[in-house]
């Protein structure tokens, strides 16, 4: 069991890699063994992820390292300096939270997959870029080592991009997969660009030394705002937000669910690198600023062009959109206190850092009715959907779980993390707050909308009956997980989400001391 | 098109491709030696498969290669590369197990400027096999890929 | 500014004229030759960044006695990124055959989803 | 009105990364290069390999290399998906 939890890291990268690469052999047997293999690979890796959470948290989300290739990681060097030299992944309760987040967003993506993709070609490659995905995703939450952050982030753009392509039949989706592709591997190039500009400047790539090394200087300043503008445009923030629409639109709908935890990933990797690749080194009120801004207009510009959309698929990817803000806002907020360290910037964090997991488990909810109901209505505009209610209970039900969760209405999860937040942006600045609560009341109006044009009506012909048991569960798995953080915030937030918090406002030192020794 | 181009290339063609070939396997199997190494011979041969694909056009290729055993052995060789990775799992993934071991691979090198050992590097030239099969089959199931795609296209 | 930094600059140039050839031509093709552009002079910011004055490359077959040799972290970085980068050319490039394909013409302006 | 906002941003990181790239460090002349020195000692003892570059490729950021093949492993898949054989239905 030590083993195991000592190879946690890397095998919750490597299991899903084996998947990857095993499932177009597998294929080869048929369909059966294919989906039980798929199945196989995502539950083991849910279950590591478990595990690592388990080991983190239950240490209350101190770091902890994994040293790839073995041996010493800090070697000491003539000068004295003791770096490390070979590539080290890093869990701190940030890390593990995240591994959370995208270990049950993918198990419930695989599983919905399997009946939503049934009568699909190419399911074999399909399972395989959905694994690759994973793995890529996980690669990018657990290193601790700035190149190794880019290699899997291009996993992910190009893993995300077959994906989104993959419905070869539908023009859009060529047209966004292009876009898409172009502007993931511009993202890609900045970060690899601000990696070079460091590595030429400090002659390490890991975080921790990195950290320890920084001074502030111009380089470093570039090498931020590469950094920011290209993760910026990865997690889909405005003005950066154009490809997002189009990628969670046209990807096939579990495909958008893990998509969401992709953008989320690139969430993570701005966060590691404010916090604890930069923190205190540079002038962090004005950053902070800056990103509250961002968000705000993200909040906004996601809302109403939610608004105005007539498809539903891209409505949800727009109100998806809206909520990266939330997330950028809460902690943007917490960055901008992030000197004097009041109690609300805390709080802010604690806000923004569980709007993640909400968000990630509402969209990905709201994706998968989204698909259910457009191949039921066999139309993805809104104006021609009607009646679905009837034949569709469920379905109705769970949608009005994820919108209300996801607009933040109590008793639901949304309305735990958005509270938090609306709660520090007031202390912060009341307008802010405002903005941000009206902008919430502005979407709970696009889904009433959504589920009055959709679901409420006259019965419309040709429309089936309740989606099949496959699909169905893994919704109300989600539906439940909904409700449970909903009912219960205060011991998720003890449990899962201070630690992870912890981990980014406080977790600066022991992160660096960890790999250096010291601190 | 598909009929493949003029009779000098084709003829260069046969020349250059079984050198272009032996080349890129010396460069895959002497990685850990000189320049080069897995993902720089296997560019080579697939090179040399993509030269042969231009001059003999998507017809010429018919029956002697397909994307579909070409993707099975990258999968191969992928599943090999990940394998490595996994033989040193006792220690840490990715520790170089057999370096300096004796056994296959296990010869240690003198230190400083020397003619180069063949029988060491542990782990290093199984990797380099397993990466260059996987770039080799890879590229090259890529372009017959997209040269089918592309030409189906043009004659529908 | 100092002379000896032209490589940095050259490198710098690739990258901004990659950058204009992405934001202002018209054409698919050409959109990802500015991709491209912007990964060599990535590629070539990398590997300058591991020079060192006379110095051999690090592989000690047949090499000259007590030598000073080059980094050789960059030029590890620098495989990796342009293995990356083969990877995304060529699936922006399937991509681009079925715009044609569907479309016939890779005219951006005529292209309805790639004009925001 | 749009074009110009693309050219001002493009004029603006254009001249940004030209300024950055003069105000690096000289070329030649890497500021803090132990651990590539680590490497470049330590290759023949402890891999037993001649080509640090390989050394470092394979075994002391091997990780990496597990990455990049996946990469390429991900656009094979990626392509050969897009160029797959499709159901009859799915036009």
């Amino acid at each position: 069991m030590t083993a195991l939890t000592n190879h946690a890291p890397v095998l919750l990268i490597a299991i899903p890699l084996l998947g990857a690469f095993g499932v177009p052999l597998i294929g080869k047997l048929g369909r059966g063994a294919r989906n039980t293999f798929v199945g196989l690979i995502a539950l083991i890796t849910a279950a590591f992820a478990g595990l690592l959470a388990a080991t983190v948290f239950a240490r209350a989300g101190a770091p902890g390292l994994y040293v790839l290739g073995g041996g010493g990681f800090g070697v000491p060097l003539p000068s004295g300096l003791s770096v490390p030299i070979r590539i080290i992944l890093e869990a701190d309760g940030m890390s593990a939270f995240m591994a959370l987040i995208t270990a049950l967003i993918t198990l419930t993506g695989a599983f919905f997959s399997f009946s939503y993709w049934k009568d699909r070609s190419g399911g074999t490659l399909f399972y395989s870029l959905l694994l690759l995905l994973t793995a890529g995703i996980f690669g990018m939450e657990l290193t601790g080592d700035l190149f190794n952050f880019f290699v899997f982030l291009e996993i992910t753009s190009i893993a995300a991009c077959g994906l989104i392509g993959f419905r070869v039949w539908l023009k859009n989706a060529q047209e966004a997969g292009f876009k898409v592709m172009a502007l993931y591997t511009l993202s890609g190039l900045f970060v690899l660009l601000a990696v070079g500009l460091l590595y030429g400047q400090y002659g390490g790539l890991n975080i921790a030394y990195l950290a320890s090394a920084l001074t502030g200087s111009t380089i470093d300043i570039v090498a931020l705002g590469l950094l920011l503008t290209g993760l910026a445009l990865k997690a889909g923030a405005v003005p950066l937000h154009m490809w997002a629409p189009d990628a969670y639109g046209e990807a096939p709908a579990p495909m958008s669910a893990v998509l969401v935890a992709n953008s989320q990933a690139s969430l993570y990797g701005l966060f590691r690198i404010l916090f604890t690749l930069f923190g205190l080194t540079i002038s962090v009120a004005t950053l902070g600023w800056i990103l509250v801004v961002l968000a705000l207009l993200t909040i906004f510009v996601g809302v109403t062009m939610a608004l105005i959309q007539n498809d539903i698929k891209r409505l949800i990817a727009y109100s998806a959109v809206s909520q990266i803000g939330y997330m950028l806002l809460g902690v943007g907020v917490g960055l901008t206190v992030s000197v004097a360290k009041p109690d609300y910037g805390f709080v802010a964090m604690q806000g923004g850092i569980f709007h993640m997991f909400n968000d990630a488990v509402c969209v990905g909810l709201l994706f998968l009715v989204g698909g259910v109901i457009t191949r039921a209505a066999g139309t993805r505009d809104l104006n021609r959907m009607g009646g679905l209610a009837h034949s569709m209970k469920w379905t109705s039900v769970l949608f009005i779980i994820g919108a209300f969760a996801l607009a933040g209405v109590p008793p639901f999860n949304g309305f735990a993390s958005k509270f938090l937040i609306y709660e520090a942006t007031f202390r912060l600045s009341p307008i802010l707050a405002v903005v941000a609560i009206l902008s919430s009341i502005l979407l709970l109006a696009v889904f009433v909308k959504v589920f009055q044009a959709a679901f409420l009506g006259p019965r419309q012909e040709g429309i089936g009956g309740e989606v099949p048991a496959g699909m169905m569960v893994p919704m109300v798995a989600l539906a439940f997980v909904i409700v449970a953080f909903g009912l219960f915030p205060g011991f998720f937030i003890d449990k899962i989400v201070t630690p992870a918090a912890n981990a980014l406002w406080y977790g600066r030192d022991a992160y660096i001391g960890l790999v250096l020794g010291g601190g | 098109m598909n009929t493949g181009m003029s009779i000098i290339v084709r003829t260069i063609t046969r020349l250059v491709y079984a050198l272009a070939l032996v080349f890129g396997f010396y460069v895959i199997m002497h990685g850990h030696l000189t320049p080069g190494g897995g993902f720089q011979g296997g560019a080579v041969v697939a090179s040399a498969f993509a030269l042969y694909l231009v001059a003999f056009g998507a017809a010429g290729i018919k029956g002697h290669l397909s994307h579909h055993l070409l993707q099975t052995l990258e999968e191969v060789g992928a599943l090999a590369f990940l394998a490595l990775g996994f033989v040193g799992v006792g220690t840490a993934f990715f520790y170089n197990l057999l370096a300096n071991s004796g056994g296959v691979f296990g010869g240690s090198v003198p230190l400083g400027p020397n003619a180069g050992v063949f029988n060491a590097g542990g782990t290093l030239p199984l990797m380099n096999w397993a990466v260059g099969l996987k770039v080799m089959t890879g590229i090259a199931a890529v372009v017959i890929a997209m040269l089918v795609g592309a030409r189906k296209e043009e004659t529908e | 500014m100092n002379i000896g930094n032209l490589p940095f600059v050259v490198a710098a140039l690739l990258v901004v004229l990659g950058i204009y050839t992405f934001l202002f031509k018209r054409n698919l093709i050409k959109l990802v030759i500015g991709i491209s552009l912007v990964e060599t002079g990535v590629n070539l910011f990398l590997v300058t960044l591991g020079y060192r004055t006379a110095g051999i490359a690090p592989i000690y077959t047949f090499a000259p006695e007590a030598e000073r040799m080059v980094l050789p972290t960059p030029q590890a970085l620098t495989l990796t990124s342009i293995v990356i980068g083969l990877a995304t050319t060529a699936l922006l490039l399937s991509f681009a055959v079925f715009i044609h394909r569907h479309y016939g013409t890779l005219d951006v302006r005529k292209v309805k989803e790639l004009q925001g | 009105m749009k074009k110009v906002a693309i050219l001002v941003a493009f004029l603006f990181v254009g001249a940004f990364l030209l300024l950055t790239a003069t105000s690096m460090r000289p070329f030649g002349e890497p500021s803090f290069a132990e651990m590539d020195d680590y490497f470049i000692a330590n290759t023949q003892a402890e891999v037993a390999a001649n080509n640090a570059v390989t050394a470092v490729v394979f075994d002391y950021r091997g990780f990496d290399t597990l990455g990049e093949a996946t990469v390429l492993f991900a656009a094979v898949v990626g392509v050969l998906a897009l160029f797959r054989k499709l159901r009859e239905d799915e036009v």
